[in-house]
């Protein structure tokens, strides 16, 4: 008997669920990086008058702020999947889980664009 | 590959030849009873044709309209042509209703009345709605739900594993020898007592609604041990096969109103059955397909004609009709919605198989001597339940009352009888088949072979049938025979070997076709699923009686002195009106 | 069928169901964490004005409950997606610990941020 | 009906000769309304009679001849060509399970993982003389789950079960379904148990593949859903 490797299979991921699963993964996995870093950063703030300045004035570097664009597309992205994977298990979504995710995947784009443009005007380029 | 011996040999109480549901229900009864079973399939259980069974299961629980046993009995003797023997129908419609009682104890999800009793529904031949049904999946429910009730119970199964020969001697079966089709290796169980279940033989027809496994095994190597077949001739033709395919497409079409239309575009069944049109008996609007089609009115003068769904309604369709307008629009691209779906009659039931009587024990002779520990049940039987035509829902409660049966009886064999001892090198003649396959020099192939078997047995042993006909039939099963000699295969190794498997079941379907043959050119009469153009009428003086038929050296022996059983008082033959 | 299949572990519905309570309690917060801190509040404000606000106590429960949500949320996850792809049992429990301390320690973190901001003198 | 030129790309695999599996290409001509099973058979009889594949009703009821064609898993026996857009076939068995020989996958694990959830009513009443009596409400809960054919398409398809070969897979999970949603069974306690594990229903993530592949178009991730929230209201 031979076993085939299945660790990636690409012929079996262009289903809208496969994809928003991967997403969902990885972008959950950057979030919880993300937010290890963000309590270490605030953490800072705590360390004085000093210290805050520097922070603050890295935070809203433009680096910073393209930086924050994406993260913000990547909460948008988790959270808006992650309330279709809460219908889905909960509210029949499994039924219309593709238009589910186009709709969802829209707010979560129309809100991404919003944000963005926020974060983005804030800068004193 | 280098096979552990030990592991080839199985010493077991009973072993049961085919996963259908006959199969499953005998193995369950004996497991039940304490005793050691074997589940020998060549598919997986749940694989089994049975699976395909659609419309239900017949017992006159009368949940839906009054019914009695006794009309179910009178529909059934009817219905076989008054060729069905009564002592058996009888006693079969007695235990229909406790079998699905059974079944749904069991776990069986069948479809509901509003007051939560099993529902019933309508069906060709039946005179009040007798058969229970779940959905369109009848038959594919009751399988599984046997085949885990068989896993809750640990029946021993050996899937994938090919009969390859029966060991009888002296008149008494001591096991069987098998092939295990996933390694190679040819495995002997040892046994008390055996019962063949494997099933129908329609494959020995082009167009056929039966699964490719259905090849009749058991029938053949039957044969080989100098044993019988009865009643081979019968095999029933139903009207709505998909055309090419020969896929079965429900009759509840016409239940819902379908139409037949020939290449005018008429309701042609006006002309055969005026009153009941399409929703005529199978065997006669089988018939009267064939007809239109033999003379020229079959759509663009091809082999086939139409079912006509459209003026049914789209929503009607989908609701009631899924499955065949599905299998419509997957097998043809043919949007049933919008356009009529070709159809042609194609082989469905063998009301033919091995004798046996009500206790299922296989008998080897007109006068009912059996064969020790051999029993059979199912499709592959004949106690001549259905006659000369069966009614569609008979045959799962044919193939699980009797099933049942089976079990019973196998239990008590096992109890009282011992282990006898194998015949010497049992293996040999299974081994030989093997052998003469992969070693074959010659240059034919057996698919080759088995196309023109089967294209011969469409057209020459179909619907309609002449002696003419029948006569270059038997030339040609002869000269193929000769010619399966020279056959040879691809594929010489042990694993999954398909090759070797389809070569031993050509031979099989080569081997009992010759019985059919010759059992269809000695009738001369026309009985149910039987119809001679040159013999129109029903004999009742002279052939109400079974053909028996052996195969030898000189070629194929019949015995018609099995008379029919017929309780002259209550159910005298009459004519079969519709 | 293979062995490992005996080696159950009973807390699938506990991770399950509390990783949807969490997500949906998150969605809240973090919208409102977002809106509040990243859009409103933007550019470089004097440190006093900004600790001022966050000494608030709404504003303390308030991150606390996010720490607290996000970090079960978060290594929860993260506990979901070892227990797909580690199947060897001693990783797994190497794992846990793993995730566990990591999770300790990010709260001890936190809870001393918070704390720290609500006590310093402006 | 026009015939068609083919070119049909199979992947080989015979324990007794190969290490690993080799592609094979076959280039027949055929009549353009045939279906995959009636490509694999003219191969088979006509021109490979090595190839081996499994097959039985040909009628898409008896679940032997799932296999992955062109990307996805479909039954051979119900996938017309006309269902795809090019004449070039890439055929393989199907994923995540073992090959014994070409198309045939070792189902012995599927089968086992079936036989784990008990699937069998289980009974603490008497039986009635006739027939538990079952609202049609009740039956339309799990008509659709008794459908499966058990090809193990779906099982095959989840990457879930490709991570971790011992998870239950949906087609185990749906037959859990089928028992614990019968109005007639009082085994839910002891199968949630089973399921209610880190190789049961936990490892479905809702993926959806298994839907994807379904040929009898069942619903499975609802089910499995319902399961979720079964399990969960048990245990908490
Ligand atoms: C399309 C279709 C629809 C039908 N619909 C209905 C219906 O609605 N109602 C009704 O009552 N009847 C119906 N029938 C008929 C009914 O399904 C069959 O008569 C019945 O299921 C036969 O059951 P069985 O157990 O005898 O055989 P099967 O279910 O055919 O089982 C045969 C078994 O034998 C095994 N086998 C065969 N040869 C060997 C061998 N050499 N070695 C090992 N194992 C072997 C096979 O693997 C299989 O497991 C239908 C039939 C068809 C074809
Ligand atoms: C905004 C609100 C959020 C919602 C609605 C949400 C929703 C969800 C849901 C429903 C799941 C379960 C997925 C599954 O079981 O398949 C999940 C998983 C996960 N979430 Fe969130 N989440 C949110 C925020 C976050 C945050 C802030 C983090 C990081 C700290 C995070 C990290 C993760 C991780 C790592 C997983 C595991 C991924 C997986 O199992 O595939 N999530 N989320
Ligand atoms: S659920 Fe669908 S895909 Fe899965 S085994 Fe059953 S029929 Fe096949
Ligand atoms: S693909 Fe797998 S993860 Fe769940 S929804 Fe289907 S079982
Ligand atoms: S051959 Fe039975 S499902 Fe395809």
């Amino acid at each position: 008997m031979y076993k085939r490797t299945f660790i990636f299979d690409p012929g079996y991921y262009k289903f809208v669920g496969s994809w928003a699963w991967i997403l969902h993964r990885l972008s959950g996995l950057g979030l919880i990086f993300y937010l290890s870093l963000h309590i270490w950063v605030i953490n800072s703030l705590t360390m004085g008058e000093e210290s805050f300045t520097r922070v603050t004035t890295f935070l809203n570097s433009p680096v910073f702020k393209i930086l924050e664009v994406g993260l913000w597309g990547i909460i948008m992205f988790h959270a808006f999947n992650g309330v279709r994977i809460v219908f889905v298990d909960f509210f029949k979504g499994s039924l219309f889980h593709k238009k589910l995710f186009f709709a969802m995947i829209s707010i979560a784009f129309v809100l991404w664009a919003i944000g963005s443009y926020l974060l983005l005007s804030h800068i004193s380029w | 590959m280098k096979l552990d011996e030990a592991k080839l040999y199985h010493k077991i109480d009973a072993v049961v030849v085919g996963a259908g549901l006959a199969g499953l229900r005998a193995a369950l009864e004996i497991a039940r009873n304490g005793f050691q079973v074997a589940v020998i399939s060549k598919v997986y259980p749940t694989r089994s044709h049975s699976g395909a069974a659609q419309g239900g299961i017949a017992a006159a629980l009368a949940n839906v309209k009054e019914d009695s046993l006794d009309l179910h009995m009178f529909d059934t003797i009817k219905g076989g042509d008054y060729l069905g023997d009564q002592d058996v129908i009888e006693f079969f419609i007695s235990e229909a209703v406790k079998t699905v009682y059974e079944f749904e104890n069991m776990g069986v999800p069948f479809s509901r009345t509003e007051d939560g009793r099993i529902n019933q529904r309508d069906f060709g031949g039946h005179s009040s709605p007798r058969a229970c049904f779940s959905a369109d999946i009848t038959g594919h429910v009751l399988l599984h739900t046997l085949y885990e009730q068989c896993v809750k119970q640990h029946v021993h199964f050996f899937n994938e594993f090919q009969v390859f020969s029966l060991l009888i001697e002296n008149d008494s079966c001591k096991g069987v020898v098998a092939w295990d089709i996933r390694n190679g290796g040819m495995h002997t169980f040892h046994s008390k007592s055996v019962l063949l279940a494997t099933g129908g033989y329609g494959r020995a027809y082009k167009i056929t609604s039966n699964a490719h496994a259905n090849t009749g095994d058991a029938l053949a190597l039957i044969l080989e041990c100098g044993l019988p077949l009865e009643d081979m001739e019968f095999v029933q033709f139903h009207p709505t096969g998909l055309y090419k395919h020969g896929i079965l497409l429900s009759e509840a079409a016409r239940g819902e109103g379908a139409y037949i239309l020939n290449d005018k575009g008429e309701r042609f069944m006006k002309n055969y059955a005026a009153t009941k049109m399409e929703l005529g008996p199978r065997d006669v609007v089988s018939r009267a397909e064939q007809t239109e089609i033999n003379e020229g009115r079959g759509i663009g003068g091809k082999d086939y004609v139409y079912l006509d769904l459209r003026h049914i309604g789209k929503e009607r369709i989908m609701e009631r009709l899924p499955q065949v307008y599905d299998l419509a629009l997957n097998y043809l691209k043919v949007d049933a919605i919008k356009e009529p779906i070709p159809i042609q009659p194609t082989a469905h039931y063998s009301m033919g198989g091995i004798p046996a009587n009500v206790r299922t024990e296989v008998i080897k002779d007109a006068k009912g001597s059996i064969i020790k520990g051999l029993y059979t049940a199912g499709e592959a039987s004949c106690l001549s339940v259905h006659g000369a035509n069966r009614l569609g829902t008979n045959s799962l409660q044919d193939a699980a009352t009797f099933g049942r049966i089976a079990g019973i009886s196998m239990s008590q064999f096992v109890r009282d009888n011992k282990f006898e001892n194998l015949p010497a090198n049992p293996q040999d003649a299974a081994l030989k088949k093997v052998s003469t396959f992969m070693n074959g020099t010659g240059k034919e192939r057996h698919s080759v072979i088995r196309a023109l078997l089967q294209n011969g047995m469409t057209k020459l042993a179909g619907v309609f049938r002449t002696e003419e006909d029948m006569l270059k039939l038997r030339v040609l099963v002869k000269e193929l025979q000769e010619r399966f000699k020279n056959v040879t295969i691809d594929d010489k190794g042990n694993s999954y070997n398909m090759d070797l498997i389809e070569a031993f079941e050509v031979s099989n379907l080569l081997s009992f076709s010759e019985t059919i043959v010759e059992g269809a050119i000695a009738r001369k009469e026309s009985r149910g699923a039987h119809y001679r153009n040159d013999y129109p009428k029903r004999d009742d003086e002279n052939w109400l009686r079974h053909t028996l038929a052996w195969q030898t050296e000189k070629g194929v022996v019949l015995d018609h002195s099995k008379e029919v059983i017929i309780f002259r008082d209550r159910y005298a033959p009459q004519e079969r009106k519709y | 069928m293979s062995k490992t299949f005996k080696e159950t572990s009973k807390t699938g519905a506990v991770l399950w169901f509390f990783q949807r309570v969490t997500a949906v309690i998150l969605f809240i917060i973090l919208v409102y964490h977002f809106v509040y801190y990243h859009f409103i509040s933007q550019g470089v404000y004097p440190w006093r004005t900004v600790v001022a606000k966050m000494q608030s106590p709404w504003f303390n429960l308030l991150q606390f409950t996010f720490l607290i949500t996000a970090l079960y949320h978060g290594l929860n996850g993260v506990w979901m997606v070892a227990e797909d792809y580690i199947h060897c049992k001693a990783w797994r429990l190497a794992f846990f610990s793993v995730i566990l301390m990591v999770g300790a320690a990010l709260l001890f973190v936190g809870t001393l941020t918070i704390i720290k901001i609500s006590s310093l003198k402006i | 009906m026009a015939k068609v030129k083919l070119n049909v790309k199979v992947l080989r695999y015979n324990p007794d000769t190969d290490k690993k599996p080799y592609w094979k290409t076959y280039e027949l001509e055929t009549e353009d309304d045939v279906t995959i099973l009636d490509v694999l058979n003219e191969i088979h009889w006509n021109i490979d009679g090595t190839l081996a594949y499994r097959r039985s009703c040909r009628s898409a009821i008896c679940g032997s001849c799932a296999m992955k064609v062109n990307g996805r898993n479909v039954l051979a026996c119900e996938t017309g060509l006309h269902q795809f857009n090019s004449h070039k076939l890439k055929i393989e068995p199907l994923p995540g399970f073992k090959i014994i020989k070409d198309l045939v996958v070792d189902l012995d694990e599927f089968f086992a993982k079936l036989e784990r959830i008990l699937p069998y009513l289980i009974l603490k009443k008497p039986t009635p003389d006739k027939e538990f009596l079952q609202s049609p409400q009740d039956f339309d809960k799990i008509q659709e789950a008794a459908m499966c054919i058990l090809c193990g398409s779906c099982t095959s398809s989840c990457p879930s079960l490709w991570a971790n070969e011992d998870y239950l897979g949906p087609a185990a999970l749906l037959k859990a379904y089928r028992f614990i949603f019968d109005s007639r069974d009082d085994g839910t306690d002891e199968r949630l148990d089973i399921i209610n594990d880190r190789n049961g229903i936990w490892r479905c993530h809702t993926i959806f593949n298994c839907m994807e592949a379904c040929p009898k178009d069942i619903k499975i991730t609802e089910y499995l859903s319902r399961l979720k929230v079964k399990a969960t209201e048990n245990s908490i």
